[in-house]
């Protein structure tokens, strides 16, 4: 807003101190994220390599790498994600496309999922132990981890998703219902490409929260550290794993700051990534769906 | 060409090939070849009694018009007067607004529009409709055209291309855009953005095309070119504007209807020939609209 | 449905089971045991397992911690093939079969560089009920005691509150832990720290230059011999636990922890072996 | 030729209605999630409840499921302590971060600071635990030990929901119309006395919604606090004292849980999950009165 409002300061003693403060916090927590990342960085450098992040954790954790515990990562967020996606974002349609401000329905679901997204991610460890682990008897397995995240992305996706989609001026919608476009394809081939950035930055969002949780994983993904041989098996992501290697491994904090150090590395590319084919995403459906070749009519007029 | 009624179509592909009818500034519009005279009027749409209401409010009231084939009628009338609700009401685009109402009968070509058995879809591929602010999707050039188009079955690409080529050439945007269809449709000027609009209606290959105010939100060089467009459609469609410009309304009208507000509802006050409403209006309202307007 | 990209979705799935293939290269379905239960034997439990799985190809063994009454309760309710569990079996419990696979004992630690070199049973039960507050009472350098307790259902609290004859709550302590571990690797930590963990834990860590030394007992040395001979006074067995007569892989694999095969692994871990007392 | 080659079908309305169905389900199902999640926790809470009155999880003398005592107010109070400390040291360091981002900083310098605040939004809880459990504790430890305390779990959960606090923040700024600001410039108001009296008022509900968040996700945090806090269930006298947090305490004791101890930690989840619902019906309330 500097830019928007170019307000002259006017220099009473007040302003100075006010100022001072703002910068003073400014600069404060500049340097506590700052001290956070440095020592993370410095810690986890000396042990990251190559065969850090292929191989296989040995003694507990102290030697050897975190491959196994990337794959068991993967698994569950992969898991996770095709559980969540499609419920997700069919949920958001609906709420954004098809129901009136008024509807019981939507009311009840939008307030279900407002409660989603309070629940604290150790409830959600109670249940999904309670409910995927014990009554589906699905054990301590990646899929009982990976459904219960999906169960704590679904509010994120939904609403990423639900406001992307409110934000498409009802022009659009008008123009396509004048057009004779029926409302299904209006949604898929219109709106939701038209949303496709808000879609990803859910999606990235989700990918986030999922990488991070730990509460959640304890009681259903379960600890075991091996490569999963199915997704009935338990699997340890790596959340987890930092947080075994820092309380329950004398000697582990190298391991556990450069899996910190993986962790965030992680985070940042997929972050990019996705930005990235989001964007590529949105081009090629902005072009034609079968664009390529238009050039043989263009050429004789050229 | 291949939009008229009469069954003597020509291919568009020796369209492209032959060298287009041209016409003073880029359009490839022939002359009408047939189509009836609007000095001899035939009603295509018939709206008999016809009201509207959002909710408890009432916001059109006993409108009764015939609309003629082939010619262009403008709605004229204050803001507020019901004219781009009784616009929607002719594309059932009212139905989309919740608590939206009606009484009374619209029919096109004797067929009641509001019928059950009525497929909304195909009644609204034969009526384009243009909206005041130019509307073009945030997608390509291209695919604002095709969307429409295969959304009602128009799938093969040759057939596609062969038909956005004719209806950017009917608007006389060909010249201008041939060589970046495939860039943002909203990369185009704001007079760009309204023709590419009408294109896309007309890639559906209408019978009727409904305006609402196409030229206010334009320019006067691009309200200018469009509503030169917009007389060369004439015959070939039947065209209902609404446009609060009456002088653009005389320009190009055959006929005009003069909408008032009366008790809190639009109503119809005065319809009949351009000339005649502007010129010897019967209606006391009608001339101090048209008169105050004027001077 | 074009938009949620069917096709992508396929790929997506088929690159899933891509990586599950690669890896369990060529192998269907493994016969798989899930052991959970006390953390002071799942190192064990995962090397025997290791070993057991190098000699049994096409047998796949988990192993998990939590606790004794986790293994308990995993294997009661089915969720668990085996249960580990780091005491004797509770009347409440004899529903379940126990089968023996070593000893240890639970021992007191403090890092090592804390100048204290024994303490009596009095004095461990005045610190952990907080009424000695500082090393300085016991003879040691100025500074506070964080006495270490551990989380409530762990065996080895149970073993050292019934050693101290005292309850839970008289308790006052300063860090509370899960894991043996979590204690060993606070009291490295902490040169101030006191804590109580497997004797057979400690001693490996100790070994492998965790700095953490183990105090004798009622005067008797902390060490695997003395486990061995009986003269420890805090000394328990390491069970594995069934919810019937096990059966199959579960079978195979109990007797195959409690043979002689697997006896340098028990030592390695600083335990006792069956069958050595 | 091309119309009447052209087979047009008519767009099926039924393709619309199965459509509408299945959005319907899959809305049905999110919704559906929720109350699986309430009927489990009900249904695994239901032998405590059966077997011990309320008002004994706030009147016994202590928490010890092995004596069959449980007492869960030191944990209620060692949540809001943790919560409350945190939202005491965050809330102002959010707001002067949103307004330094706002009004103070460069336009380079404010995008870089905004990118920051959202990097450590995404920074995982975990590795905040690992740090102050590595860095914060020992450095507590030498001032005053066991080091493992309340102060540690208040700076530590400081740090990750200050970004929650700045960002909302932020948004609400962003959202004070700018013709306010130059109206309040043109009078002839200095910087400060626009921001106090113009942006801050205009946008104070919105930043209010977003200390409650905040406030919410405080108290559902889970592992940083279980790492750093040491614990120990009693009710912290003073800043280096441990304490142990509800959610702490189900993620400690849940692995070896049995019985009615396994169904108390369900109600404590319980208990939980309902006090942040509260906070955020709160935030959602205060949002939609702040738009409306």
């Amino acid at each position: 807003m500097a830019e928007m409002v170019s307000m002259k300061s006017m220099r009473t003693p007040r302003d100075c101190f006010a100022k001072l403060a703002i910068y003073c916090a400014a600069l404060l927590v500049c340097a506590a994220f700052a001290w956070i990342l440095s020592d993370i960085a410095r810690g986890g450098m000396a042990h990251l390599s190559l065969d850090f992040v292929i191989g296989s954790p040995r003694d507990a954790g102290r030697a050897g790498g975190i491959g196994s515990i990337l794959v068991s990562t993967a698994l569950v967020l992969a898991i996770a994600l095709m559980a969540a996606l499609p419920l997700g974002w069919t949920t958001a349609a609906l709420l954004a496309e098809y129901v009136s401000a008024g509807s019981r329905f939507g009311g009840a679901v939008r307030y279900s999922l407002q409660v989603l997204a309070a629940v604290p991610s150790i409830v959600f460890g109670l249940f999904g132990n309670a409910f995927f682990s014990i009554y589906l008897g699905l054990g301590f397995s990646i899929l009982s981890g990976g459904l219960t995240l999906a169960c704590m992305l679904l509010p994120i996706l939904v609403s990423t998703a639900e406001s992307g989609l409110r934000a498409i001026p009802d022009a659009h919608r008008l123009s396509a219902a004048a057009l004779g476009m029926s409302r299904t394809s209006t949604l898929f081939r219109l709106l939701l490409p038209i949303a496709a950035p808000s879609l990803a930055a859910g999606l990235l969002l989700g990918i986030g929260r999922a990488i991070a949780e730990t509460a959640a994983l304890l009681f259903t993904s379960g600890y075991v550290d091996r490569t999963p041989g199915s997704l009935l098996d338990s699997g340890r992501t790596l959340a987890v794993h930092i947080f075994d290697l820092s309380m329950n491994v004398p000697g582990g904090d190298a391991a556990a700051y450069a899996s910190a150090l993986v962790l965030i590395a992680a985070l940042l590319l997929i972050n990019m990534v996705a930005m990235r084919l989001a964007t590529d995403w949105q081009r090629r459906k902005i072009m034609a769906e079968n664009s390529n070749g238009y050039s043989n009519i263009d050429a004789p007029r050229a | 060409m291949h939009r008229e009624p009469e069954p003597t179509p020509t291919e568009p592909a020796k369209a492209a090939d032959d060298p287009p009818l041209k016409a003073d500034n880029g359009y490839t519009l022939g002359p009408v070849q047939a189509g009836p005279a609007c000095c001899d009027p035939q009603p295509l749409i018939q709206v008999e009694n016809f009201s509207l209401r959002y909710g408890l409010k009432t916001a059109l009231a006993n409108v009764t018009l015939d609309i003629y084939r082939g010619c262009i009628t403008a709605l004229i009338g204050p803001s507020g007067c019901g004219k781009t609700s009784f616009l929607s009401s002719i594309n059932r685009l009212t139905d989309l607004i919740p608590g939206c109402g009606i009484t009374g009968r619209i029919c096109i070509d004797g067929g009641d529009i509001h019928d059950p058995a009525r497929d909304v879809q195909a009644l609204r591929r034969q009526i384009g409709m243009v909206f005041q602010k130019p509307t073009p999707f945030p997608l390509s050039i291209y695919r604002n055209i095709e969307l429409p188009l295969h959304e009602h079955g128009v799938k093969r690409r040759a057939d596609t291309v062969a038909i956005i080529e004719q209806v950017l050439r009917d608007v006389g945007l060909w010249e201008e855009v041939h060589d970046r269809l495939h860039s943002s449709a909203l990369s185009l000027s704001g007079g760009q953005q309204q023709r590419l609009c009408i294109a896309r209606a007309l890639a559906l290959n209408p019978r009727i095309l409904l305006m609402d105010e196409p030229c206010s939100a334009l320019d006067p060089i691009a309200s200018g070119i469009v509503e030169d467009l917009i007389s060369r459609l004439r015959g070939r469609y039947t065209i209902v504007i609404v446009t609060h410009n009456l002088a653009q309304a005389r320009r190009i009208a055959n006929y005009a209807a003069f909408f008032w507000v009366r008790g809190h509802a639009g109503s119809l006050v005065e319809f009949g020939h351009c000339r005649q409403i502007f010129e010897s209006p019967a209606h006391e309202l009608t001339a101090a609209y048209v008169n105050g307007a004027r001077g | 449905m074009r938009i949620f990209s069917t096709k992508k979705y396929a790929l997506f799935i088929a690159a899933l089971l891509l990586v599950n293939g690669w890896a369990q290269p060529g192998n269907a379905a493994p016969e798989k045991l899930v052991l959970t239960g006390a953390s002071t034997i799942a190192p064990l439990a995962a090397e025997i397992a290791r070993r057991f799985e190098a000699q049994h190809p096409g047998t796949r063994i988990d192993v998990q911690t939590g606790g004794s009454s986790r293994g308990i309760n995993d294997t009661r309710n089915g969720t668990a093939g085996i249960g580990m569990v780091s005491r004797a079996l509770k009347p409440a419990e004899q529903d379940l079969q126990a089968h023996t696979i070593a000893l240890d004992g639970v021992g007191l630690i403090l890092n090592a560089s804390n100048p204290i070199s024994g303490l009596s049973r009095q004095q461990v039960i005045d610190i952990y009920t907080g009424k000695i507050i500082n090393w300085k009472t016991l003879g040691g350098r100025d500074a506070p005691i964080t006495a270490i307790n551990k989380a409530e259902g762990r065996s080895t609290l149970e073993l050292f509150l019934g050693y101290l004859k005292l309850k839970n709550s008289d308790i006052r302590p300063h860090v509370i832990i899960g894991d043996n571990a979590q204690g060993i690797k606070t009291v490295a930590g902490n040169p101030n720290a006191i804590g109580y963990v497997s004797i057979g834990a400690a001693e490996y860590e100790a070994r492998h230059g965790t700095p953490i030394k183990l105090l004798p007992l009622d005067g008797v040395a902390a060490t695997v011999v003395n486990v061995r001979n009986g003269t420890f006074p805090l000394s328990r067995p390491l069970n594995l636990v069934t919810r019937a007569a096990p059966q199959g892989l579960a079978r195979d694999f109990i007797a195959f922890a409690r043979s002689e095969q697997v006896h340098d692994l028990v030592e390695a871990q600083y335990f006792v072996p069956v069958g050595f007392r | 030729m091309i119309w009447s080659r052209h087979n047009i079908l008519s767009p099926s309305v039924s393709v619309d209605t199965l459509t509408l169905w299945l959005l319907r389900g899959a809305a049905g199902a999110a919704m559906g999630v929720v109350l699986l999640i309430l009927l489990f926790l009900a249904i695994e809470s239901w032998p405590a409840l059966r077997h011990i009155s309320i008002e004994r999880f706030l009147t016994d003398p202590s928490w010890n499921p092995g004596e069959n005592l449980y007492n869960l107010a030191p944990m209620l109070s060692g949540t809001l302590y943790a919560a409350a400390g945190a939202l005491l040291l965050a809330t102002p360091l959010g707001i002067a971060s949103a307004l330094f981002i706002a009004y103070y900083a460069s336009p380079h310098a404010a995008s870089i600071y905004r990118r920051l605040v959202e990097l450590l939004a995404g920074i995982p809880s975990v590795v905040y635990g690992f740090w102050g459990l590595t860095t914060l504790v020992p450095l507590i430890n030498q001032l005053h030990p066991p080091g493992a305390s309340l102060l540690a779990g208040i700076l530590v959960l400081t740090l990750m929901i200050l970004p929650t606090i700045a960002l909302t923040a932020y948004a609400a700024l962003l959202a004070v119309p700018g013709e306010y600001m130059l109206g309040a410039t043109a009078l002839g108001l200095s910087r400060w006395g626009t921001i106090r009296g113009v942006a801050l008022p205009a946008a104070k509900t919105g930043i209010a919604a977003g200390v409650i968040l905040a406030a919410g996700r405080a108290i559902g945090e889970t592992m940083a606090l279980l790492m750093v806090t040491g614990n120990v269930v009693q009710n912290a006298s003073s800043l280096f004292e441990p304490i142990r947090t509800l959610a702490a305490n189900i993620a400690l004791e849940m692995p070896y849980a049995m019985n009615d101890h396994r169904a108390a930690l369900f109600v404590s989840g319980l208990a939980l999950m309902l006090l942040v619902m509260l906070l955020w019906s709160i935030a959602a309330r205060l949002a939609r009165n702040g738009n409306g």
